[in-house]
């Protein structure tokens, strides 16, 4: 379904990879691995297409993504580095927020019981700038929760997350990978997702 | 054919020569510093890609000779 | 369409009303500037009518400055920003929605507290009409040529100074027509053809500049 | 097919820098030419003019000047289209090689201006649609520079500058045309430049002066365009193959 085909990044004046080729089929995970500087976090913004390849293309259910714009961007679901909340709104208008701007119809309800699931009941009113660390991770995981978009785009999404968090996430994930979904990630920790196939690729 | 009497009166331009030669000695300086500042960039444009050049390829050697 | 357009708005506005301080602050920039002017010119009330339109224009202009580099800035630093360019609408729509909701609360508060201003500059009242009408039909325009700016300059070091420089000029056509527009009511020519001239730039400008900076923004988050 | 794979072999940077090469002093011995030709008619051949006397000679480097400073920025920004929509590495160097050059123009065509205008209006400045419109494009040209200057990454700095380019291009009429109105509003058409009767050996003269500062242009980007991409692609074989032949 989602497939690369010859992609190529440069960087600056840097050629990071050259020649990519894979496939992912509802159920798979792609766990991205390399070290530093491989391209890695380069690879996941060609596939969110906000960075053109040097050369390649990538196509989503048989067709470039280029070419379908809104349509390959009603599919996917991505997660950054950054958490992309607002200091100034609540967890709770935050996640509601990212869904009405995304198009996704979320109830409050349904907001409240995701942010129950990653800890933060009783933090749903508060703003976002009086949380830990971890804590505003947690909102920005918490939008995965109720997420059905077929495709998960994720980088290092158990970055900073304590044991039982990384076991909560790992559950969301292959929950994502039984109903048929796809992701894509990056990660440097040994994770056990229970489900799904997992495949590896390694840039660099 | 020529229109002036003589070179006093060319450069006199009946009265104008300090507009007429200020703005032909501005114009005539830029186009003979611009060449020269552009040449003189890509001079040291080209020696410093040479440095870095060698420097990488002994970077290479000694690399190499490990 | 309008939906995501709306959604953007009340989210920037949402946003901007828990952080009240920087529309305040731009505010009292564009009064303390309007308001050294008498003092550094004299307070002959001729020759201030003739400079208020000027004078309330430039200041407008600069206090819109003020608060155009944080306008695609916050939304860039913590994500945000990507994530408006991952949902499935086109960029131009959700810059569309950025833009009023800032003139929203940077130009709007600049057209209801002008009159006020001219007042200080000795205007009548006809002037001080068309004064409002021209900040509120010509601000909108400077949120979205500023937008272009905004977006151009997104993480750049010296971003505020290289903002001013690129988006000053471009702002000429409607510091011109806007201060024209005062300066004919105030001379007896009547502003009309002015302010339909700022219009259209209003206009055109809403039209273009959101796409402008959507392009510039996937630039900016490659 | 064939067109195409020679237009990229011709856009490529390794076939261009030998050719530009090569290309230099040929147009610089043809803006020399052009050069003494416009200066010889422009200068010793051409008649007095009998509004302005002596000082209408500024005329031969002015319009030309101006001509050239509105032309780069066209060419510009054609490069800047042709940079985004095909995303060709050679239109962004063009770009930035030209900007220098049209900014240098519109200076000459600024200083020209202040100092015909001085003795023909009594004033070094006057706030004419041309004037105040020619200022603005070197502010657009500085604008360009300072933009792509702060981008560190040389392919962003390329399209944002020629993003801004396009915007520049739309807005440089509406500019024109808003100063002009405003302009005559304000002070009437007072400031008026009457060269309805010109000479036929003063319009040849200007025009060769034209096309030496279009030849200088010409050359002078060539120059820059090749140390833009020396830079640029120093990582490449091309690069390193032209850095061992030179200089030995």
């Amino acid at each position: 379904m989602l497939e690369a085909d010859n992609l190529e990044c440069v960087r600056g004046e840097r050629r990071l990879f050259a020649g990519l080729d894979f496939k992912l089929e509802g159920g798979e995970l792609l766990n991205l691995q390399g070290r530093n500087g491989a391209g890695k976090t380069s690879l996941l913004r060609m596939l969110i297409g906000l960075l053109p390849p040097e050369a390649g293309e990538i196509r989503w259910k048989g067709k470039s993504i280029k070419a379908q714009g809104d349509d390959y961007r009603a599919d996917l679901c991505y997660l950054g580095h950054l958490n992309a909340i607002k200091e100034e709104l609540t967890p709770l208008e935050n996640l509601l927020a990212a869904a009405h701007l995304a198009d996704e119809a979320l109830s409050e309800d349904d907001a409240i019981d995701a942010l129950e699931q990653v800890g933060l009941a009783g933090r749903e009113d508060l703003a976002c700038k009086y949380l830990s660390q971890g804590q505003k991770r947690r909102v920005a995981l918490a939008r995965l929760v109720k997420e059905k978009r077929p495709l998960w785009i994720l980088d290092e999404p158990f970055v900073a997350l304590d044991v039982a968090a990384v076991d909560w996430l790992a559950g969301i994930i292959s929950g994502h990978l039984q109903r048929g979904g796809m992701a894509v990630m990056t990660t440097h920790q040994q994770v056990n997702i229970p489900a799904g196939t997992v495949r590896e690729l390694r840039l660099g | 054919m020529i229109y002036w009497n003589s070179f006093a009166d060319f450069l006199a331009m009946g009265g104008y020569g300090f507009y007429v030669w200020g703005s032909f000695g501005l114009t005539a300086l830029i186009m003979a510093i611009e060449p020269i500042i552009v040449a003189r960039n890509q001079k040291t444009t080209i020696a410093r890609l040479k440095r870095q050049l060698r420097a990488e390829s002994r970077a290479d050697n000694r690399n190499t000779a490990e | 369409m309008l939906k995501i357009i709306t959604a953007v708005i009340g989210r920037d506005l949402k946003l901007a009303m828990r952080r009240q301080a920087d529309i305040v602050s731009a505010m009292f920039f564009f009064v303390i500037v309007v308001s050294l002017f008498p003092l550094g010119i004299g307070p002959e009330p001729d020759l201030l009518r003739k400079l208020a339109p000027g004078v309330l224009w430039v200041a407008a202009l600069l206090a819109t400055m003020l608060s155009l580099p944080r306008l695609f800035a916050d939304d860039h630093r913590d994500g945000t920003l990507e994530q408006l360019a991952l949902a499935p609408h086109p960029l131009g729509l959700v810059v569309t929605g950025k833009v009023i909701a800032h003139w929203l609360v940077s130009g709007l508060p600049l057209a209801l507290i002008a009159p006020v201003l001219g007042i200080q500059f000795d205007l009548s009242s006809e002037a001080l009409v068309v004064l409002t009408g021209a900040i509120l039909l010509g601000t909108p325009a400077l949120s979205g040529i500023g937008a272009i700016g905004a977006a151009l300059t997104l993480g750049l070091r010296g971003g505020g100074v290289l903002l001013s420089l690129l988006v000053l000029p471009l702002y000429i056509p409607v510091l011109i027509f806007g201060a024209g527009a005062v300066d004919a009511t105030v001379s007896g020519l009547g502003g009309e053809g002015h302010l339909s001239l700022l219009a259209a730039l209003t206009f055109a400008s809403l039209g273009f500049a959101p796409w402008a900076s959507a392009a510039a923004l996937k630039i900016a988050l490659e | 097919m064939k067109d195409r794979f020679n237009f990229y072999r011709f856009a490529s940077p390794a076939t261009f820098y030998p050719l530009a090469g090569a290309l230099i002093p040929f147009f610089v011995a043809i803006s020399v030419l052009f050069g003494l030709a416009g200066l010889y008619l422009g200068m010793l051949v051409a008649p007095t003019d009998f509004q302005q006397g002596e000082g209408y000679r500024i005329i031969f480097i002015h319009v030309p000047a101006s001509w050239m400073s509105m032309f780069i920025y066209l060419v510009m920004a054609f490069w800047a289209a042709i940079g985004l929509a095909f995303n060709t590495r050679l239109s962004g160097m063009m770009a930035q090689a030209l900007a220098p050059t049209g900014a240098l123009m519109a200076f000459i065509s600024l200083w020209t201006g202040a100092l015909w205008g001085k003795p023909m209006w009594g004033a070094w400045w006057v706030w004419d649609a041309r004037l105040t419109s020619e200022l603005i494009l070197l502010f657009l040209y500085i604008g360009y520079m300072a933009l792509t200057a702060a981008i560190d990454d040389a392919r962003r700095a390329d399209k944002a500058g020629g993003l801004l380019l396009l915007v520049g291009v739309v807005n440089v009429p509406i500019i024109y045309f808003s100063v002009k109105w405003w302009n005559t509003l304000h002070q009437g058409s007072s400031v008026n430049l009457a060269k309805s009767s010109m000479a036929q050996t003063m319009l040849w003269g200007m025009l060769l002066m034209a096309m030496c500062f279009w030849m200088y242009s010409i050359a002078v980007a060539l120059m820059r365009v090749r140390t833009i991409m020396l830079e640029r692609e120093r990582n490449t074989d091309w690069v390193k193959a032209v850095l061992e032949g030179e200089g030995k």
